[in-house]
């Protein structure tokens, strides 16, 4: 059976030359990088090249990379950090309600602590508005923390013009670009923002590894204590062969960035009508061009997101869904709620996430095979009726 | 993540589809939650001569539809009452924790069918 | 030039066949275990096994195994979440002066919080004394954080006596056992203990990837916001490659651990007996017999630590020291400190921890080398006087 | 960490050990912090004929000691004193950063050599 991934959102395979490179350094080279001994300084070279390759992705100087265990911590420490580095100087955080729940989640935690935090509500296509942004800040504010893009319907913020506000007003602004380094351009001085999170499994490298870009003279507390790696601001012994297959994977993905943007955009769109085309009843979620190049989220209706996948799988198509079935939450995706979707419509939702390996042939194989899906599923459902 | 019995059920469910003379319907479940469950089914001295489901929901919800429907086909009124969703997850050889509440209600939407049949006999009557 | 690797303690190269494993995990198993489809599937199938696998090797529940990107993060975890999870009981804290700085950073952060903690001395072996743990318990007292064996000297700490003293009181009972998984038998029942850390890269797994042990009904907090994994208590896209190279190194450590462990401990007294014969103005640090098999520590007077590890490294040793140079703090280690051993003996102190692959062939080796390399530095040193 | 320089000054250090008659000899750093430094110079015609050194110390503090050595012999004192830390450590290529403070002595070392003789030739006035 024809195998078609297409959950790059959720996480990507690891290049061959990636993982070759790991496994060097989990045999080869295994040395821990504080060591004095040649094992070690060999290691600290590892560390230090990739520290220049992520840096190098996103514009950055290879000091203002720290690395992380991945997207969550890197947000989790984005947040509470700010936020315990800047209590004195107010005690209010923006942020959208569409955010990640690495971020969220955070957020939420604060406000157990005592802090105020307005998630401001996004429009139809799951964009926040600047006007809102403005509304929001108070002289209270400290940080605004708004996703690049999104990882269930990839719509681009306006991250470059909120930042402009928060620099404005002294605030540290700090962006989750998981989902968009490595998709489409970052740079940390045109967004102009302070902190930027980064994941190494979307872009082909090894889970259980990221960074936070801290920009220079940013105040942030530590959230992990121990020793003095990271320059005494994420200590734990390094994950060495993970760091150097992120660094390798953001070299290799900033190579190709360019193309594989417009191949993806193209194969996006031909996925996107081509499934208009063909079934009945669907809404295209999130901004049709303000859009990452490789999402595709979708709603179903009269069918649910689980049962779709599931039957997806059985012919070799692995995609993912906003489905509360899939999340083990009782609730649908919080994100496509914040856009308006109605509970039963965010059910039955579709996200496709497209990546390095498909082709003009995947897609094709998808579109042949999701009508059958749908019509099967929509035929056992209560809601459907054919006369609709 | 599902056994296979599961699997097996979501794949190729039996009595799927609508009775257009049913003597009885019932449905629980909202599309708010996610799942919503319809049995139709066909009496005939006391049994359930006939039944059928249709439903949204998940891969569990469609496989203890079917699951629930075969064991009751054939049975008593009285029988097919006592059947609980307990039941029928066992029969499944067991749902994920998560699944055992939201979508395992096909015992209650059988019990909803034979209320509605049984209101209809009384208002015969 | 023979290399011989003498520093197990810092990190383990990983084996090869856990290698193969991680490697695989990163290409062909390269899914989110999060997602529905049969990628996800396969991927959860690999976490569930390295759960039970790392359970296995010190006697607990799979469920009660929550992996964690190190050593570093399940000791602030262990000690920050209990102490957010039981304040409202109360809030002093006991630990020892010896403890890594993953625990003593996180202890002096709850500090900042308004926590109170009592550091334990030591003896001059570098043992807690039971009677000190009983003396520091208060009715305030939430936690017990004692390190199993210490990474520096290698003491093995009379944990389960401590765990039984915490029971009787109802305070939670954490040890760090970052340095004896996988080199003396750990079991969390034996010991008594609700928590415990385990680093996998210690035990030839993968470097950023570990684990706490959280006895089933202990209360503690989430230290980290975000995804629901970990059965909601560790968010984050799970590390797979590394959870599950770290669950094979975790079995094939416990198979061989036995005859490991009377190997590496004929290996240590070796080098120990070699050195104090051959070198004169050496003082072992550390208890004698209550030791890891695999810890050698030594004060070698009128010489400073780095300079030997420079010089052994150059010979094709690799070792470590406590000495202030290579830590980048100006004091000398903490441990020895706190063992009493004056500063301008610690910083000669040098760690040579052993392992796998070194042989007897390796310690002739050292004890050929290590002479030579003495005399030179003392040679250069005005604190040294051939008649002394 | 090291540059090439200072392993290569650390691995062959010249101008190690002891000057038995030496015209002044200076010692900074003490064994609590790690780092100590002595010093013995030889003064002929106002210039350092002979030096030597002595070191308990990291690498760092061995490479700066020879290399401070090195550049000075045969300068006059007055040219000696101008020698800074600073400047030992880029000749050596440079330093790590922690290390440019404790491990970084030797010309204090030898400012307090200097010193030593010039007080011993007060004395003989
Ligand atoms: C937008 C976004 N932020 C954060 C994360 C968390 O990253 P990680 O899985 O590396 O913890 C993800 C992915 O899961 C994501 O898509
Ligand atoms: C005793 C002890 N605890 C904790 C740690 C930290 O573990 P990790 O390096 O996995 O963060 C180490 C090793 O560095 C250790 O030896």
């Amino acid at each position: 059976m024809r195998k078609v991934y297409l959950d790059h959102g959720a996480t990507t395979p690891v290049r061959t030359e990636v993982a070759d490179l790991v496994y060097k350094y989990m045999t080869d080279n295994f040395g821990n990088p504080s060591s004095v001994h040649s094992f070690g300084r060999e290691a600290k070279k590892g560390l230090d090249h990739a520290r220049e390759q992520v840096a190098n992705l996103i514009g950055a100087e290879p000091k203002e990379i720290f690395f992380t265990s991945g997207g969550t911590e890197a947000d989790n420490w984005a947040i509470i950090g700010t936020a315990h580095a800047k209590k004195d100087k107010g005690k209010h955080i923006i942020t959208s309600s569409i955010e990640h729940h690495a971020a969220l989640d955070a957020c939420k935690y604060l406000e157990k602590e005592g802090f105020q935090v307005t998630y401001l509500p996004v429009d139809a296509d799951g964009m926040v508005r600047i006007e809102d942004v403005k509304n929001a800040i108070t002289d209270q504010t400290i940080l605004i923390t708004i996703m690049h893009v999104n990882n269930e319907v990839g719509t681009i913020q306006p991250i470059k013009e909120i930042a402009a506000l928060a620099k404005e007003k002294g605030i540290t602004m700090h962006t989750d670009a998981v989902q968009s380094v490595g998709k489409i351009p970052v740079n940390v001085d045109d967004l102009g923002v302070d902190l930027l999170t980064v994941s190494s499994h979307k872009i082909y490298g090894p889970k259980g590894v990221g960074c936070l870009y801290i920009r220079k003279g940013t105040k942030i507390s530590n959230i992990h204590f121990g020793g003095a790696q990271e320059r005494n601001k994420r200590p734990g012994t390094e994950n060495l062969p993970g760091i150097v297959g992120f660094g390798l994977a953001a070299e290799l993905i900033g190579k190709e960035l360019k193309e594989e943007q417009e191949r993806l955009t193209k194969l996006r769109d031909k996925l996107i009508d081509g499934i208009v085309e063909r079934i009945e009843h669907v809404k295209i979620n999130g901004h049709r061009t303000q859009r990452a190049p490789h999402n595709v989220n979708l709603s179903i209706r009269f069918i649910e997101g689980e049962a779709l996948l599931l039957s997806l799988d059985m012919r070799g198509i692995a995609a993912s869904s906003g489905s509360a079935c899939t999340s083990g939450s009782l609730d649908p995706s919080h994100v496509l709620l914040a856009m308006g979707i109605p509970h039963e419509i965010a059910h039955g939702s579709l996200r496709m996430t497209l990546g390095k390996a498909n082709t003009e042939e995947d897609i094709d194989y998808v579109l042949e095979e999701l009508p059958k899906v749908v019509e099967r599923l929509r035929a056992m459902s209560p809601l459907y009726n054919k006369k609709q | 993540m599902y056994t296979d019995k599961v699997m097996e059920y979501f794949t190729n469910p039996v009595n799927v589809g609508e009775i257009e003379d049913a003597d009885g319907v019932g449905q629980v479940g909202n599309p708010v939650c996610g799942d919503i469950m319809k049995m139709y089914i066909k009496v005939k001295d006391g049994k359930i001569a006939d039944i059928k489901f249709k439903t949204f929901g998940c891969g569990a919800a469609i496989a203890t539809s079917s699951m629930a429907t075969e064991l009751v086909k054939g049975k008593t009124l009285e029988e097919a009452k006592k059947l609980d969703n307990k039941q029928v997850a066992e029969a499944l050889g067991g749902l994920p924790g998560q699944k055992m509440h939201c979508s395992n209600l096909a015992a209650d939407a059988l019990k909803k069918a034979i209320e509605d049949y049984e209101s209809k006999q009384k208002e015969v009557k």
